[in-house]
C-alpha cells in the first residue's frame, strides 16, 4: 500500500504513515464490524440451538440489529453514579476497549498481511491482553457499588488464572515453532502433519495443549460455561452493572473483539491460520484471507455452541481446573514437550 | 562448558537446597507435627555442609580455581570462613527454636511451623551465595533469597502483633535497602560496562565519575542497611524486638555475618580501586554505630531491643576493621566476626531459657532482676556474655576489640581508634546494667521454668567459647582469619 | 534522538518518588510497597537503558532477575501486610508503632 | 541498537484505538447533552441495590484467596517469563540449557507442590 | 627452686580456689579460700626467700609465645616482688575478715576474692604489655562485683562509678600500647622500657596512661569513684582496694610512665605536682570533716597517694623509694584501719563516728591496735608512714621546695583528722550504751591484726629489709631518668664535708642535704 502512495507522490516517510494510518482504520473499523456480525451471529446460533428464531426483525433477517442496539445505546444518557470515582469510571471502558483493539496490530490476516509483522508478537499479545484485566479492575473499582466490585475481583481472579496456563501452553508451541513471530508460527505449520496437514493440533504434545488453550481461551474472555463475571442471579451485570450507554457498549464491544482475537489465534497458533487445511497446492488458490475467515468463524461458532449447551460452573470448580488441572498439565507438557525436541534433535 | 568443577565448588549450597526442597515438601505432607525431626534434619544438613568446608578452610583456597559458573561466584578462603560461621549460627537457630515455639513464649500458637526449617535453610543458601559472589547479579540474588525468607521468619508468629508488626517493618526497610543496593548496581553497571566484580572493579580505576561515584556511594548505602549501621539502623529494634526470639537470635548472627562479609568482598574487591572514596564513609559510619549504638542502648528496658542496639554497636567495631582497609583489618574483622557471633548467640539462648513455669518469656530488665539467685548458671553466663560484651579482658571480647584496635593503630589512625575505643565506655555502661540488675538486685519474679538440654549445650558452648578458654581458640582462628583476609587481597 | 541520558534522567525520576513515596507516605503501607516496585522499575529502566547502549546482553538479563525478585518480594510484601491487618486490623502507616523505644 | 521503527504501527495503532475509544465514550454524553436527555437526578445517580440504599461501603474486605490467586499469579506468569526466551534459545544453548531449565521448573513444581497441600489452590 | 614456674603456681593457687569456692558451700568456701591464700602466701614466702638481691634485674622469668604478637612472659623486679608480698599478705586476712560479715553467696564471694588475687599477682609480675592490660582491666569485674553484690546501701551507684571510670581511663592506655608495640616491634615490657619513643609521641603516650593510672591511684580531680567504693565495698572489699589496687596506679608510673617516656614525664610534672598538691590539701581537709569513718579513711588515702605521686615525680632515687614504701605501708596500714572500722561495724553495723566513743574502755586491745595503725597513718617515727613520706617529701624537696612545703601540710592535716578520728571512737564519754557493750576483738580479729601490725613496726624500724630488693631497680630507673630530669629548684649549696665527719661512709651529697632537714625539723 505505501507503493500505491508513493505512486501518488508523496514521499516514502510520508506514504508510509498514510498507508499504516488507512490499514489500521480498515483493521479497526472491520474488527468493529465483525464483531457487530459475531453478535448477531451468536444470538442467532443461540436461538438456533433453543429453537427460537433469533434477532430478525431489523433488516433482511435481521442482520442490522445490532447496529440497531448499537445506535440506541449511543443516542442514550450516560449515567455516572454519584459515588463513584469518575475519571476512572470513564477510563476503564476505553482501557478496554482501547487493549481490545490494540492486539489486532500484529495478527496476520494472510501471508504478509500484517500491520506490525514484529518478531514477539506472541508477547505482544499476552502482554496487551493482560492489560484487559485492567479496565475489568478499573470498571469494578470506580463503580464504587457492592456487585461491580465484586464482580471485577473475580473476573480478574479468573483470567489470571487462566493467563498462566495459557503462557505455558504458548511455550510449547514457540519450542515447536522456534518464533515468537506470529508469521513465522504459521509457517511453521505448514505440512506438518505427516507433510500432509497444515496445523499444530494434530501433533499428540500439542493436541491437548490446543484443548487447554481453547478451555482457558473461554475462560479468559469469560465465555459460558466460565461467563461467572456476570452470573445475573448472583451479580446483577457484573461490573457492567453501574455503565449505560456507548461506555456500555464498549465493554461489549472489547469483549466480543477479545473473543475473535482468541479465536484467530486458536487459527494462527494451532490450525494453520492462513494456510488451507491441507498442503495441497490446488488448495492454495483460495486466498489465505478466507481460510484464515473461515477457520476463526469456526471457532466462533464453536465458542456459541458452548455457550447454548453447557452449563455454569461454580466458581470453585473454575479455579480448581486452572490451577489444579491445566497449570501442572501445561507445565508438564513445556518439559515433556523441550525433552521430546530436545531427544529427536529438533534444535540441532 | 564443563560444569562438574563448579558444582564442586557449590556442593554444599546444593546440598542445603535439596534438604530444603526436600523439607519443603515433608512440611507440606507432614505439617506441624513434624516439625521438631524437621529442624534436626535441617541442622544435620547444615552440619554436613560445614563439614564439606572443612578442606578448603583447612588448606586455603584463592585464584582462579576458585570461580564457579564463570565467574559468577568464587568460594575462596574468605567466602569459606563467613560460610562455616553462617551455617554454625543456623545451626544454633534451628536448636533453640522448637522449644520456643511449643511453649507458652509463642502466643497462643504453640505451634512450632514445619517452614521454619526450610526458611532458615533458604536464608542460608542465600547467605552463602551473598558471601561467595563474584558478580553483582549473583549477589542480588544471594541477598534477596535471604531477605525474603528472613521477612517471612520475623512474621511467622502469624497471631502475634508485634511478631507481623516486625515482619512488616522489616520488609519494608529491607526492600528500601535492596532498591537502593540496586539502583547504584544499575548505576555501576552503565559506568563501568559489567556486573561481574572484575569488570567493575576495571571500570573503577583512576578517576572517578559522577555516575560511577553515585553507584559507589548507594551500593554501600544499600549495604549499610543490611547490616544495620548508622545511620541506616533504624530498624533493627524494632524487628529485634517483635520478631520471635530465636528468629532474633538468627537475625543477630548469621546475616550480619553474610552482609559484613559481602560488605568488605564489595569494598576490596570492587571498589578496592577507590579505597580513598569509601574509607572515610566508612570511618564515619562505624564511629557513629558505636556511639549511637550504646547511646541507643541506654535506658532500654526490654532485653532483645537492647542486644539489638548492642548489634548496631557491634556493627561499628566490625566495621572499624574494615575501615583500616588492609589485610590486618580484614583478619581482624573476621575474628571479631567469630567472636561477635559466639556472644551474641549465647546471649539469645540465655534470654530464651529465662521462662516461667507457664513458658512466658521474659525480656525486660524487671524481669530479670535477682537471676542470679532464682538461676545461677544463666546469670553466671549472661554475666560472661555481658563482660564480654563489653570488652573486659579476659573474656573472648576483649581479644576481639582487641584484634580491630590493634589494627586500626598500626594502620596509623590512631585518632580515629581513640575516639572508638573510648566510646565502646559508653557502650559497657548498659553492659554492665544487666549484671547489675541479675547480681545485685532482689529477686523479683520467679523463673523457674525448665530449660531443654539443647539450650544447655548451646549456652555451655558459648559460654565456654568466649571464656578465657576460648582463646585456646585464637591460633586456629587467627590462622583461617589470615588465609580468608589473604584471599580477598589476591585480587587486589 | 532520545540519548541514553534521557533514560537515565527518567530512571532518577522514579527511584527519587518511589524514596519520597516510601517517607513521605503516611496513609497506607499498601502504598510504600508500589512505592518499592516503582524503585525496582527504576532500575530495571537504567538496566535496559544501559543494555541497549552498550549493546551488552548482561543488563537485561539482570532486569530479568530483577523482576523476579520483585515479584517475590510483591508476594511477601502482600503476605505479611495481610497478616499485619489481620491482627491490626488496619494498614494505616501511622498505626505501626506498637513498638516505639 | 534494537531496531525500534518496526513497533512504530503498533504506537500507531494504539494511539488510533485510545482515540477512537474516547470518541466513542465522549461523542454520546455530548450527543444526550445536545438533545437534552441529560437530565440526572439522585436516584438516577445512586449506586445499584436491591431497592434501598446500601448499608456499607461497597469497598469492603474481601476475601483473602483473591491475595493468593494473585500471588501465585505472579509467581508462575515469571516463570513463564524465563520460559519464553528460553523456548526460542535451545538451539544455542542446548542440553545445558535444557537441564537447567528443568531443575528451575522442577523447583517451581515443588512450590507448587507445596502450595497445593497447603491448600492455597482450594477455593473452599 | 630451679624450674618451677612460682609466679604461675602462685596464680594457679588461688584460680583453683576460686573455681572450688563456686560450687563448694559456705563454709567449705571459708576454708578452702583460706587455705588457698595460705598456700599462696607460703609460696610469696619461697618467692622472696629465693629473691637474689643483686641478681639480675628480672628474675623467676617464664615466657611462652602467644598469638597476636604477644606472650605469656612473667617475671619480677625487686619492686614487683614486695607489691606481689603486699597482695598476698593481705589476702588471708580479708579473708579472715569476711569470715562472719559475708554470710549472703558466700562461695561466689570467695572466688571473686581468690579470682582478684590471681589478677593482682599477675598484673605485678607480667612481663608483656598486654599481659599487662588483661590482668589489670580483668580485676574490674571481681571488683564490680564485690561492691555490687555485697556492698552497702549505695552499691550500684558506687559499683558504677568505679567501672565505668576505671575503664574508661583504661582503653586509652590500650590505644597508646598498641602504638607503642606498632612502633617498637615488641610487647615485652623490659625492653619497651629501655625504648626511647620520639619526644612528640610521649607526649600523647604519657597522656593515654596517665588517664589509666590517674584514675586507678588516683589523682584529684579524679578520685572521686574511691570514696563511694571505698564505703560501699563490704570490710575486705576496701582493704584490696586500698591496700592494692590503689598501687596498681603507682606501680604503672614506676613501671610504664617514667620509664618508658622519661621526656614526657618531665614535661608533665608540673601536672602532677599541682594536682597533687591540691589533693593533699583538699582531700586532707575533707577528711577532716566527715562524720562516716570509711570515707575518712578513703579521703585521707587520696591524699597519702597525692604524696606517692609527688615522691615518683621527683626524679631522683629518694623520691622513688620513697613512694614506694608509702605504697608498701599505706597499703598495711590503709587496709588495717578498713579492718578497724569493719571490727566495730561488725558488732554495731554503723560507721557514723558519733555512734561510738570510749572504746578504750570496753575494747582496750582494739584500741591499742587501732592507736598503732592511726599512728602509722601519720607518719609517727618508728612506724612503717614516717619512712616512707620522710624519704618521699625528702625526694620532692630536691626538686621543688614548694611542693615539699605544701604536701608536709599533707602530713599535719593527716595528723589532724586521725587523731580527731581516733578521739572520738576510743576516747571520750560512752554515749551509746549498745557501743558501750560491744566485746572486745576476738581471737580471729587477733589473728588478723597482728601480723599487720608486726610488719607495720618491722618496715618502721628496719626498712632496709625492704628497701634492699629494690635498691638496684630504682637506681637503673633513676639512671634512665637522670637524662631527662627537671631542673631542681633546691639550691643546693654544697658545703665543704668536714674533715671529721661523723660517719666516715662515702657519701651523696643529697644523704647529707636531708640528714640536715631532718636535723631541722
Amino acid at each position: 500500500m505505501t507503493a500505491f502512495f508513493q505512486s501518488l507522490g508523496l514521499p516514502y516517510e510520508w506514504a508510509w504513515t498514510v498507508a499504516t494510518v488507512v490499514a489500521i482504520v480498515v483493521v479497526s473499523l472491520l474488527v468493529m464490524f465483525s464483531v457487530a456480525m459475531v453478535i448477531y451471529v451468536d444470538r442467532k446460533v443461540l436461538g438456533a440451538i433453543m429453537l427460537r428464531r433469533g434477532p430478525n426483525v431489523v433488516g433482511p433477517f435481521g442482520l442490522l440489529q445490532s447496529f440497531a442496539d448499537g445506535l440506541k445505546v449511543f443516542l442514550q444518557e450516560t449515567i455516572i453514579p454519584s459515588a463513584a470515582n469518575k475519571g476512572i469510571f470513564l477510563l476503564a471502558p476505553i482501557i478496554t476497549f482501547t487493549v481490545a483493539l490494540a492486539a489486532w496490530a500484529v495478527i496476520p490476516f494472510w501471508d504478509g498481511g500484517v500491520i506490525a509483522d514484529i518478531n514477539v508478537g506472541l508477547l505482544y499479545i499476552l502482554a496487551i491482553s493482560s492489560m484487559g484485566v485492567y479496565g475489568v479492575v478499573m470498571s469494578g473499582w470506580a463503580s464504587n457499588s457492592k456487585y461491580p466490585f465484586f464482580s471485577a475481583m473475580r473476573a480478574s481472579a479468573q483470567m489470571i488464572s487462566y493467563e498462566v496456563s495459557i503462557g505455558f501452553v504458548l511455550v510449547c508451541v514457540v519450542l515447536f515453532a522456534g518464533t515468537f513471530n506470529l508469521s513465522g508460527i504459521v509457517n511453521a505449520q505448514q505440512g506438518f502433519g505427516l507433510g500432509l496437514i497444515n496445523a499444530y493440533a494434530v501433533h499428540p504434545l500439542l493436541f491437548p495443549m490446543w484443548v487447554v488453550f481453547f478451555i482457558s481461551a473461554l475462560a479468559e474472555t469469560a465465555r459460558a460455561p466460565f461467563d461467572l463475571t456476570e452470573a445475573e442471579s448472583e451479580l446483577v451485570a457484573g461490573y457492567q452493572t453501574e455503565y449505560s450507554s456507548m461506555s456500555f457498549a464498549l465493554f461489549w464491544l472489547g469483549e466480543y473483539a477479545n473473543i475473535l482475537l482468541m479465536c484467530s489465534l486458536n487459527t494462527l497458533l494451532f490450525w494453520g491460520g492462513w494456510l488451507p487445511p491441507l498442503d495441497i497446492p490446488v488448495l492454495y488458490a483460495v486466498p489465505g484471507i478466507v481460510w484464515f475467515l473461515v477457520k476463526t468463524f469456526i471457532f466462533f461458532f464453536m465458542f456459541s455452541w458452548i455457550w447454548a449447551t453447557v452449563p455454569r460452573y461454580r466458581y470453585d470448580q473454575l479455579m480448581r481446573l486452572g490451577w489444579k488441572v491445566f497449570l501442572p498439565m501445561s507445565l508438564l507438557f513445556v518439559a515433556a514437550t523441550s525433552g521430546y525436541l530436545m531427544a529427536i534433535g529438533h534444535f540441532a | 562448558m564443563d560444569f562438574a568443577p563448579s558444582f564442586a565448588l557449590v556442593a554444599p549450597e546444593l546440598l542445603l537446597i535439596g534438604a530444603g526442597l526436600a523439607l519443603l515438601l515433608v512440611a507440606a505432607w507432614g505439617g506441624d507435627k513434624v516439625a521438631r525431626p524437621m529442624a534436626i534434619a535441617a541442622a544435620a544438613a547444615l552440619f554436613g555442609a560445614g563439614f564439606m568446608l572443612v578442606p578448603g578452610l583447612h588448606f586455603g583456597t584463592d585464584g582462579p580455581a576458585t570461580l564457579a559458573f564463570g565467574g559468577l561466584l568464587k568460594v575462596d578462603s574468605f567466602a569459606l570462613f563467613a560460610k562455616a560461621l553462617i551455617y554454625l549460627a543456623a545451626i544454633g537457630a534451628l536448636m533453640v527454636a522448637p522449644a520456643f515455639f511449643t511453649s507458652a513464649a509463642a502466643g497462643t500458637e504453640r505451634v512450632m511451623r514445619a517452614e521454619y526449617p526450610v526458611l532458615v535453610l533458604f536464608a542460608t543458601v542465600g547467605m552463602s551465595i551473598m558471601v561467595s559472589a563474584n558478580d553483582f547479579m549473583s549477589l542480588y540474588l544471594g541477598l534477596e533469597l535471604n531477605s525474603l525468607s528472613a521477612y517471612v521468619l520475623a512474621a511467622i508468629l502469624r497471631r502475634d502483633a508485634r511478631s507481623g508488626e516486625a515482619g512488616l517493618k522489616y520488609f519494608v526497610l529491607g526492600a528500601l535497602a535492596s532498591g537502593i543496593l540496586l539502583y547504584g548496581m544499575s548505576l555501576l553497571y552503565g559506568f563501568t560496562g559489567g556486573t561481574a566484580f572484575t569488570a567493575v572493579r576495571a571500570g573503577l580505576t583512576g578517576e572517578m565519575g559522577t555516575g560511577a561515584l553515585f553507584g559507589v556511594i548507594f551500593v554501600l548505602a544499600g549495604l549499610a542497611f543490611k547490616i544495620s549501621a548508622v545511620p541506616f539502623h533504624m530498624w533493627t529494634p524494632d524487628v529485634y524486638e517483635g520478631a520471635p526470639t530465636p528468629v532474633t537470635a538468627f537475625f543477630a548472627t548469621a546475616p550480619k555475618v553474610a552482609a559484613v562479609a559481602l560488605t568488605a568482598r564489595v569494598a576490596f574487591e570492587v571498589f578496592g580501586a577507590q579505597v580513598a572514596a569509601w574509607q572515610q564513609i566508612v570511618m564515619f559510619t562505624a564511629l557513629a554505630s558505636i556511639i549511637f549504638g550504646a547511646l541507643g542502648a541506654i535506658g532500654q528496658e526490654n532485653l532483645k531491643r537492647l542486644l539489638a542496639y548492642s548489634s548496631i554497636n557491634n556493627i561499628g567495631f566490625i566495621l572499624l576493621g574494615l575501615a583500616v582497609a588492609n589485610q590486618t583489618g580484614a583478619a581482624a574483622m573476621l575474628v571479631y566476626l567469630f567472636i561477635y557471633v559466639a556472644m551474641s548467640l549465647g546471649s539469645f539462648v540465655a534470654l530464651l531459657m529465662l521462662r516461667g513455669e507457664d513458658g512466658a518469656l521474659y525480656e525486660t530488665f524487671a524481669d530479670i532482676r535477682g537471676l542470679s539467685v532464682t538461676r545461677p548458671a544463666i546469670a553466671w553466663a549472661l554475666l560472661l556474655f555481658m563482660f564480654s560484651l563489653a570488652g573486659i579482658p579476659p573474656l573472648l571480647g576483649f581479644y576481639s576489640k582487641f584484634v580491630v584496635f590493634q589494627a586500626t593503630v598500626e594502620a596509623g589512625l590512631i585518632a580515629f581508634g581513640a575516639i572508638a575505643i573510648a566510646a565502646s565506655v559508653i557502650g559497657a555502661f548498659y553492659y554492665i546494667k544487666f549484671v547489675k540488675v541479675m547480681f545485685f538486685d532482689e529477686p523479683a519474679g520467679v523463673v523457674t521454668g525448665k530449660s531443654e538440654t539443647g539450650h544447655w549445650a548451646l549456652l555451655g558452648l558459648t559460654a565456654l567459647i568466649i571464656s578465657p578458654i576460648g582463646y585456646l581458640l585464637t591460633p586456629s582462628l587467627t590462622d583461617l582469619a589470615d588465609k580468608a583476609a589473604a584471599s580477598l587481597f589476591l585480587a587486589v | 534522538m532520545i540519548g541514553i541520558e534521557h533514560y537515565l534522567t527518567v530512571g532518577a525520576i522514579l527511584f527519587v518518588l518511589g524514596v519520597l513515596g516510601i517517607f513521605l507516605n503516611r496513609k497506607n503501607v499498601i502504598v510504600i510497597l508500589m512505592a518499592v516496585e516503582l524503585i525496582l522499575l527504576s532500575v530495571n529502566l537504567n538496566l535496559v537503558a544501559f543494555s541497549a547502549f552498550m549493546q551488552d546482553l548482561v543488563g537485561q538479563i539482570f532486569a530479568m532477575l530483577v523482576l523476579t525478585v520483585a515479584a517475590a518480594e510483591a508476594a511477601i510484601g502482600l503476605a505479611i501486610l495481610v497478616i499485619y491487618f489481620r491482627g491490626r486490623g488496619t494498614i494505616a502507616v501511622d498505626d505501626i508503632n506498637r513498638m516505639k523505644g | 541498537m534494537i531496531d525500534l521503527s518496526q513497533y512504530l504501527p503498533i504506537l500507531l495503532f494504539i494511539l488510533i484505538a485510545f482515540g477512537l475509544s474516547i470518541l466513542f465514550v465522549v461523542a454520546p454524553m455530548a450527543v444526550s447533552r445536545l438533545t437534552g436527555v441529560h437530565n440526572p437526578d439522585a436516584e438516577k445517580l445512586s449506586e445499584y441495590e436491591c431497592g434501598f440504599p446500601a448499608f456499607e461501603d461497597a469497598r469492603s474486605q474481601f476475601d483473602v484467596r483473591f491475595y493468593l490467586v494473585a500471588i501465585s499469579f505472579i509467581i508462575f506468569d515469571l516463570e513463564a517469563a524465563f520460559l519464553f526466551p528460553w523456548a526460542v534459545s535451545l538451539n544455542e544453548t542446548g542440553w545445558i540449557g535444557w537441564g537447567g531449565m528443568m531443575v528451575f521448573l522442577f523447583i517451581l513444581a515443588v512450590g507448587l507442590a507445596y502450595e497445593w497441600k497447603k491448600g492455597a489452590l482450594d477455593w473452599e | 627452686m630451679e624450674g618451677l614456674p612460682i609466679l604461675t603456681v602462685m596464680m594457679l593457687v588461688p584460680l583453683a580456689g576460686a573455681l572450688a569456692c563456686l560450687f563448694a558451700g559456705a563454709n567449705a568456701a571459708r576454708w578452702i579460700a583460706l587455705g588457698a591464700t595460705l598456700v599462696t602466701f607460703g609460696f610469696g614466702i619461697v618467692l622472696w626467700s629465693n629473691y637474689q638481691i643483686g641478681g639480675p634485674q628480672w628474675q623467676f622469668t617464664e615466657k611462652a609465645d602467644l598469638f597476636a604478637g604477644f606472650s605469656y612472659a612473667l617475671g619480677i623486679d625487686g619492686i614487683a616482688l614486695l607489691l606481689i608480698m603486699l597482695s598476698v599478705f593481705l589476702m588471708p586476712i580479708c579473708i579472715l575478715a569476711s569470715w562472719d560479715a559475708i554470710q549472703k553467696r558466700v562461695g561466689e564471694y570467695m572466688a571473686a576474692f581468690l579470682f582478684m588475687e590471681v589478677l593482682m599477682i599477675g598484673t605485678f609480675a607480667a612481663q608483656d604489655l598486654f599481659l599487662f592490660y588483661v590482668f589489670f582491666e580483668a580485676g574490674l569485674i571481681p571488683m564490680y562485683l564485690i561492691i555490687g553484690v555485697w556492698g552497702g546501701d549505695n552499691r550500684i551507684y558506687a559499683s558504677y562509678k568505679f567501672f565505668l571510670y576505671t575503664l574508661l581511663g583504661s582503653v586509652l592506655m590500650l590505644i597508646a600500647m598498641f602504638w607503642m608495640v606498632a612502633e617498637a616491634g615488641t610487647s615485652d615490657i623490659p625492653t619497651l622500657m629501655q625504648y626511647n619513643f620520639p619526644a612528640e609521641a610521649q607526649t600523647w603516650l604519657w597522656l593515654a596512661f596517665f588517664a589509666s593510672f590517674a584514675v586507678k591511684v588516683p589523682m584529684w580531680p579524679l578520685h572521686t569513684w574511691l570514696p563511694d567504693a571505698h564505703v560501699q565495698a563490704p570490710t575486705a572489699g576496701s582493704v584490696i582496694l586500698a591496700g592494692v589496687l590503689l598501687k596498681l596506679g603507682g606501680y604503672g608510673f614506676i613501671r610504664f610512665s617514667l620509664p618508658m617516656f622519661p621526656d614526657a614525664s618531665a614535661d608533665f610534672a608540673w601536672l602532677v605536682f599541682i594536682l597533687s598538691m591540691i589533693a593533699v590539701v583538699y582531700t586532707s581537709l575533707v577528711a577532716l570533716v566527715q562524720a562516716d569513718m570509711k570515707k575518712l579513711i578513703a579521703y585521707s588515702s587520696v591524699a597519702h597517694m597525692a604524696i606517692v605521686t609527688v615522691g615518683l615525680f621527683a626524679f631522683n632515687v629518694q623520691g622513688l623509694e620513697g613512694a614506694m614504701i608509702i605504697m608498701l605501708s599505706h597499703g598495711l596500714v590503709s587496709g588495717a584501719l578498713f579492718l578497724c572500722v569493719g571490727v566495730i561495724y561488725d558488732r554495731l553495723h554503723t560507721r557514723e563516728i558519733a555512734r561510738y566513743g570510749g572504746l578504750a574502755i570496753n575494747m582496750p586491745y582494739y584500741a591499742l591496735f587501732f592507736l598503732l595503725f592511726t599512728m602509722a597513718s601519720i607518719g609517727l617515727p618508728g612506724t612503717s608512714g614516717f619512712v616512707g613520706e620522710f624519704l618521699s617529701l625528702a625526694g620532692i624537696y630536691q626538686t621543688s621546695s614548694l611542693v615539699a612545703l605544701v604536701s608536709t601540710t599533707g602530713i599535719i592535716l593527716g595528723a589532724a583528722y586521725m587523731l580527731y578520728l581516733y578521739r572520738r571512737v576510743a576516747f571520750g564519754g560512752q554515749t551509746n550504751e549498745d557501743a558501750a557493750a560491744m566485746g572486745d576483738i576476738t581471737a580471729r580479729e587477733w589473728v588478723m591484726m597482728a601480723p599487720i601490725a608486726a610488719v607495720v613496726l618491722w618496715m618502721g624500724v628496719y626498712p632496709e629489709s625492704f628497701l634492699a630488693p629494690m635498691r638496684a631497680d630504682i637506681a637503673v630507673l633513676d639512671a634512665r631518668l637522670a637524662a631527662a630530669a627537671p631542673a631542681s629548684d633546691a639550691q643546693l649549696a654544697p658545703g665543704t664535708p668536714r674533715a671529721e665527719a661523723a660517719n666516715a661512709l662515702p657519701q651523696h651529697e643529697n644523704t647529707d642535704h636531708a640528714g640536715a632537714k631532718e636535723g631541722a625539723h
